[in-house]
């Protein structure tokens, strides 16, 4: 430790530890006061929802304030699953650094390996091969179905309807397999290399993606049949968590949830990155911007990305799988951001280089980080079932926001 | 309009949609693999535990190198063989299995063909009553981890 | 990486970063604000703009203003640790009408206070949080600069280049009813007690 | 030897307080188990015994050997009241049901319910109301804040559900003129006619109100794994636990029961004025019983494998806004319907005709319309998902 840090770690105890005597204080006149009402005699509450709670999806915690079951304040209380990745980052070698990504988003990990290797692709200026690309956007969008497809279920389940989610996995089975097939792995893929991917495909892969794409817009009807229509579902969603166009904007919102407020912004279609640019496939979008809206549209992104496969299949012919890239990375001393469409919103890597081997510094912008910052200001004034649709429909995985 | 909503509300079509899904799948194909009876075969790329072939390696250490979270431990030294040629002996080869999370780099950055330490060996059945003991892997458990005991007889689903 | 003496395959030539002073955006905060912008640069097509630390706040108001960068993408910062000053506070902001993002930066040496941006952008709220729990970079005027990934109490900021890479003992773990709030004991407090 | 009515009906008392709870944990639980598990593509508990059929005494060891805990600073009378308060009503309910008709056993007539009471429906709605205290006193003695919430819920409910039921019986009560329920079966026997036909409106108001009661999906707020984390039970394990679980499975055989014997003709086999079917009175009539709380069950398994959770203030709304006034203005309609042909059942079975066939004629028609929008809306989709 330098000497100027210690000093500041000086400061920084001194100033704890009188914050703990304040408090101890507080704590024993708080003790000497009469004993404080029971439960009836206060008209709000204080609810710990989490870290432990079916709906939270991982170690989200939430403090509420409730009054009844309205919800007057919400307090997010996240970290309990950080691992200091961005630290891990600066230590190690860039290839080193993509399985760690796997564990950002970990049910959408094609698309972190995805914009690891862009943000140092770009940093390099390294062209990849157009099968690369192909196949890179193939596996993104087969994980974007994934991840949706997780989403749908337990968002189903958060609000009761559990066989949505056991249709859902079924799918999402499937697609695993096809990971497993083409690289081993079904969860924590590293699938993506700098310059490229480690892999081709294996023989007979193509030919059984396009079966389950063929096949897949059927099982959507399926869930749509069970949900989209049913009433209570509607009168669960919408109304439920509405935010305007300009306020997802202001919060910083990314994703299903920005284009079901109504405004059309997809990073494959606003900043093309691989073959996005010529490929055909709609942004869905929708007006409202509730809990509603946000399923119809990663139903109907779920149909796109099923388009969006079979078309590149088509495109897909023989060719090189990785660029030309030097053997030891060393990229110059520079700084990038390089964001995909991760299926919860723009996932960016914003990558500071000092021209050695490991990135100086690496930064990850979690789309889910940001996504959940609006949750207090969705959740106020709704009620505590309302809350685990809230939480659903911002579809956020911890390990990304706590990275 | 105010006559199709009643309309929709009265006829409760919604529910009996749900409903029809879930009676058609009452008697559709089950998806469930009864795990120590059945099983799933792995793909060939699937990555599992890990294999070491001693004669093949080189003792470069590049997969310890390459290890992103350093779980190689790789001692070696120097001896005369009877050609009197320095050949590199393995005093140690450790792969803390505990903490692998199954990337394949130590694979991909092995410089021998074929590799001579690799994943991909279809196993993925590694859970253990002691994590130290069973799951740190020196040369011995590296290279002969197949006396897998009690393997109950199992049918292979197929795959997809 | 493995061996350093592996023979550089054919280093791709690159353009490296390029003065951007003339960038319509940096003539536009020149224009507005004199004075503040101390560099820009252009790099892969990313612009980056340097400016005075004091008047980051607006530097914002003004992109998010004239410029239309009503987005901000995200806020975070860069330990330099021998440079003086010693942190990059690094915002991205993201115009919809432009489809283009521009990075500023200022620098902020340590123990010094940034002017905060979340009232201009609610987005950067938590961001800042974080950079003020993993750099230690105040920020002046934020509405609730606590920790946020860490817990109130801990000691250090890990993404500090000085932070051991292995972690600190906190003691939390060991002691959960001794120190109930989740603050780890430091390592010169009385009362800490170490596990033999 | 004659044995007094007296024997028999301690008999019947032992007989379903040992057999309900035994139907309860071995059949009804593993076939919800099953069933649920075939509609969501998986097998479900199949490893206890031949196909899963021991499993309800596995659960069952697994909750008396468990360790059965009571929280600290919870009121501790009422935490231990509150399961019992939960089962007994429940097993009392069973008392007036006619699972049915009298059978002969040696020279002794032995009818197959405790007791006719006449006021049975009466009996049955207040007693099975008291259930529903078992479930709030436990959430509220838990000292758990999610348990004081389904606590509470749970007294909504039964609060908006209570009356919607009651009136849903009164309409039938206007074509039976009695309370008693052998007396309503042998009443749908002499009119040939199940009630459930003019009754479709007070059958479908009471079903979803009985749903509702028993805290089933899709109102299982007091539970609501997913928001409260079981709600009123979270605190409760072992034998209480297993306590409420029996409770609200009873609860839910009652409710079946009760729309079989009101509504589709207790222990009589399907229409059995017609001659063709007569065969039918060759299956003893308890069988016809069962098997109609069976389907019933059934239909209890498949919505809940089925639909969403209501949110707490729409499932009031539901109650107050909608299956209230429809009960009020059902029991109008079957009055008049009544009234216009005093002392002939005529307008009973008009009545039956003009609701099914609206029913019938809207469900077709929404049907249609359903297609047609989605035709239009497919046509107007910009870019056709091909295939």
């Amino acid at each position: 430790m330098s000497d100027e840090k210690i000093s500041q770690a000086e400061k920084d105890e001194a100033a704890y530890f009188a914050e703990r005597a304040k408090a101890g204080a507080a704590a024993a006149q708080a003790a000497a006061a009469p004993e404080p009402g029971t439960l009836f005699d206060v008209q709000e509450m204080e609810l710990n929802f989490g870290p432990q709670h079916p709906s939270t999806h991982g170690v989200l915690r939430l403090v509420l304030k409730v009054d009844g079951e309205k919800i007057l304040e919400a307090k997010p209380d996240m970290g309990y699953l950080h691992r200091g990745t961005e630290k891990l980052f600066e230590t190690e070698t860039y290839p080193m650094g993509i399985p760690h990504t796997d564990r950002l988003d970990y049910v959408a990990a094609a698309t972190n390996n995805h914009a690891f290797c862009l943000a140092v692709e770009k940093l390099l200026g390294v062209e990849i091969p157009r099968r690369a690309q192909l196949i890179r956007v193939i596996l993104d969008e087969l994980q974007r179905l994934s991840s949706h497809l997780v989403w749908l279920g337990t968002s189903g389940i958060d609000l009761g309807a559990v066989t949505p989610f056991w249709y859902a996995f079924r799918e999402r089975e499937q697609i695993l397999d096809f990971f497993e097939e083409y690289c081993g792995a079904r969860l924590t893929l590293n699938c993506m290399r700098i310059g490229g991917l480690p892999f081709d495909l294996t023989p007979g892969w193509t030919e059984r993606v396009s079966e389950f794409i063929s096949d897949f817009p059927a099982r959507v009807d399926d869930y749509e049949q069970l949900l989209t229509d049913n009433r209570i579902w509607k009168k669960r969603t919408i109304g439920v968590g509405v935010i305007s166009a300009e306020e997802c904007v202001e919060w910083g919102l990314t994703g299903p949830i920005i284009r079901g407020s109504g405004v059309e912004w997809d990073l494959r279609r606003a900043q093309p990155y691989e073959c996005y640019d010529e490929l055909d496939f709609v942004v869905p979008t929708r007006q409202n911007g509730d809990t509603y809206d946000r399923y119809i549209v990663r139903v109907q992104e779920m149909r796109q990305s099923a388009r969006i496969v079979r078309q590149c299949l088509e495109r897909l012919e023989a060719g090189e799988i990785r660029g030309k890239v030097p053997r030891v990375i060393k990229p110059p001393a520079e700084e990038i951001y390089a964001s995909v469409e991760s299926p919860k919103g723009e996932l960016g890597f914003y990558c500071v280089s000092n021209g050695s081997n490991r990135p100086y510094r690496m930064h990850v912008r979690p789309p889910s980080f940001i996504n959940l910052q609006a949750l207090p200001r969705l959740a106020k004034g709704h009620l505590v079932s309302d809350l685990v649709a809230l939480i659903g429909t911002i579809d956020i995985v911890l390990g990304e926001v706590d990275r | 309009m105010a006559l199709k909503k009643w309309l929709d509300r009265l006829a409760l079509l919604d529910l009996f949609d749900g409903l029809s899904v879930t009676g058609r799948h009452l008697l559709k194909k089950k998806m469930t693999i009864e795990y120590p009876e059945q099983k799933k075969l792995p793909s060939d790329r699937f990555r599992g535990m890990f294999r070491l072939d001693e004669e093949r390696c080189i003792k470069c250490t590049l997969c310890a190198i390459e290890c992103p979270i350093n779980i190689i431990y790789i001692d070696w030294h120097n001896e005369k063989n009877e050609e009197a040629k320095s050949v590199k002996v393995l005093d140690r080869f450790d792969v803390d299995l505990k903490r692998c999370m199954f990337c394949q780099l130590c694979e991909e950055a092995c410089p021998t063909v074929p590799k001579s330490i690799w994943l991909t060996t279809k196993t993925y059945e590694m859970a253990a009553y002691d994590r130290n003991e069973s799951l740190y892997l020196d040369i011995r458990k590296l290279t002969d981890w197949r006396e897998a005991p009690n393997v109950k007889p199992f049918t292979v689903v197929e795959r997809g | 990486m493995a061996d350093e003496k592996a023979p550089a395959e054919e280093k791709v030539a690159r353009p490296g970063a390029v003065d951007a002073s003339g960038h319509p955006w940096v003539r536009s905060i020149r224009a507005a604000l004199p004075d503040t912008v101390v560099s820009a640069k252009e790099f892969a097509g990313q612009v980056t703009v340097v400016v005075q630390k004091d008047s980051i706040a607006r530097v914002a108001r003004h992109l998010k203003d004239a410029e239309d960068f009503k987005y901000c993408v995200d806020a975070t910062a860069v330990d330099w640790k021998t440079r003086d000053p010693r942190f990059d506070v690094v915002y991205h902001f993201y115009s919809f009408s432009k489809n283009a993002r521009i990075r500023v930066k200022c620098g902020a040496a340590d123990g010094e206070e940034v002017p905060s941006i979340a009232s201009v952008f609610l987005a950067a709220n938590w961001c800042e949080r974080e950079i003020w729990d993993m750099f230690g970079i105040r920020f002046s005027g934020h509405p609730d600069l606590r920790r946020i990934l860490t817990w109130e109490g801990f000691h250090g900021h890990p993404l500090r280049k000085d932070f051991p890479l292995e972690g600190i003992d906190t003691g939390a773990a060991v002691y959960p009813e001794e120190w109930p709030e989740g603050g780890g004991p430091s390592q010169k407090d009385p009362n800490r007690k170490v596990v033999s | 030897m004659t044995l007094s009515p007296l024997f028999w009906t301690y008999v019947k008392v032992v007989l379903l307080v040992a057999t309900v709870p035994a139907i309860v944990g071995f059949v009804i639980v593993l076939a919800e188990r099953r069933i649920m598990a075939f509609m969501q593509v998986r097998l479900g508990p199949n490893r206890v015994g031949p196909e899963g059929t021991l499993q309800g005494l596995a659960d069952l060891l697994k909750l008396v050997t468990k360790e059965d805990i009571t929280p600290a600073r919870a009121e501790k009378a009422v935490y231990f009241l509150a399961p019992v308060l939960a089962v007994i009503p429940a097993l009392t309910a069973l008392a007036v049901i006619p699972f049915g008709p009298p059978v002969r056993i040696g020279r002794t007539v032995v009818p197959l319910w405790v007791a006719d009471v006449n006021i049975g429906l009466l009996f049955l709605l207040a007693i099975t109301s008291i259930g529903v205290y078992g479930i709030i006193l436990g959430g509220w003695s838990s000292n758990n804040k999610y348990s004081l919430l389904g606590g509470l819920r749970s007294a909504a409910q039964l609060v908006s559900y209570e009356v919607p039921m009651g009136l849903s019986l009164v309409s039938v009560l206007l074509m039976t003129r009695s309370l008693s329920l052998v007396e309503i079966v042998k009443r749908q026997e002499s009119t040939h006619l199940w009630f459930v036909f003019p009754g479709l409106v007070a059958f479908f108001i009471y079903f979803v109100s009985g749903v509702a009661e028993t805290n089933r999906n899709p109102f299982d707020l007091p539970e609501a794994e997913s928001e409260l984390v079981s709600g009123f039970n979270t605190e409760y394990s072992g034998v209480k636990f297993a306590f409420f679980f029996l409770g609200e499975y009873t609860a839910m055989i009652i409710i079946s029961c009760v729309a079989v014997t009101v509504f589709f003709g207790g222990w009589l086999p399907p229409f059995p004025n017609v001659k063709a079917l007569e065969f039918l009175w060759q299956v003893p009539p308890v069988l016809w019983f069962f098997a109609k709380v069976g389907v019933f069950v059934f239909a209890y398994i498949w919505f809940r494998s089925t639909f969403p959770r209501y949110r707490f203030d729409q499932l009031m709304g539901l109650g107050w806004k909608w299956l209230i006034p429809m009960a009020l203005a059902n029991i109008l309609v079957v009055a008049f319907a009544i009234l216009l042909f005093p002392g002939r059942t005529t307008g009973l079975v008009w009545l039956a005709w003009v609701f099914g066939g609206l029913f019938v004629a809207m469900y077709f028609l929404a049907k249609l319309r359903q297609k047609l929008a989605r035709r239009e809306r497919l046509a107007a989709e910009p870019h056709p998902v091909e295939g």
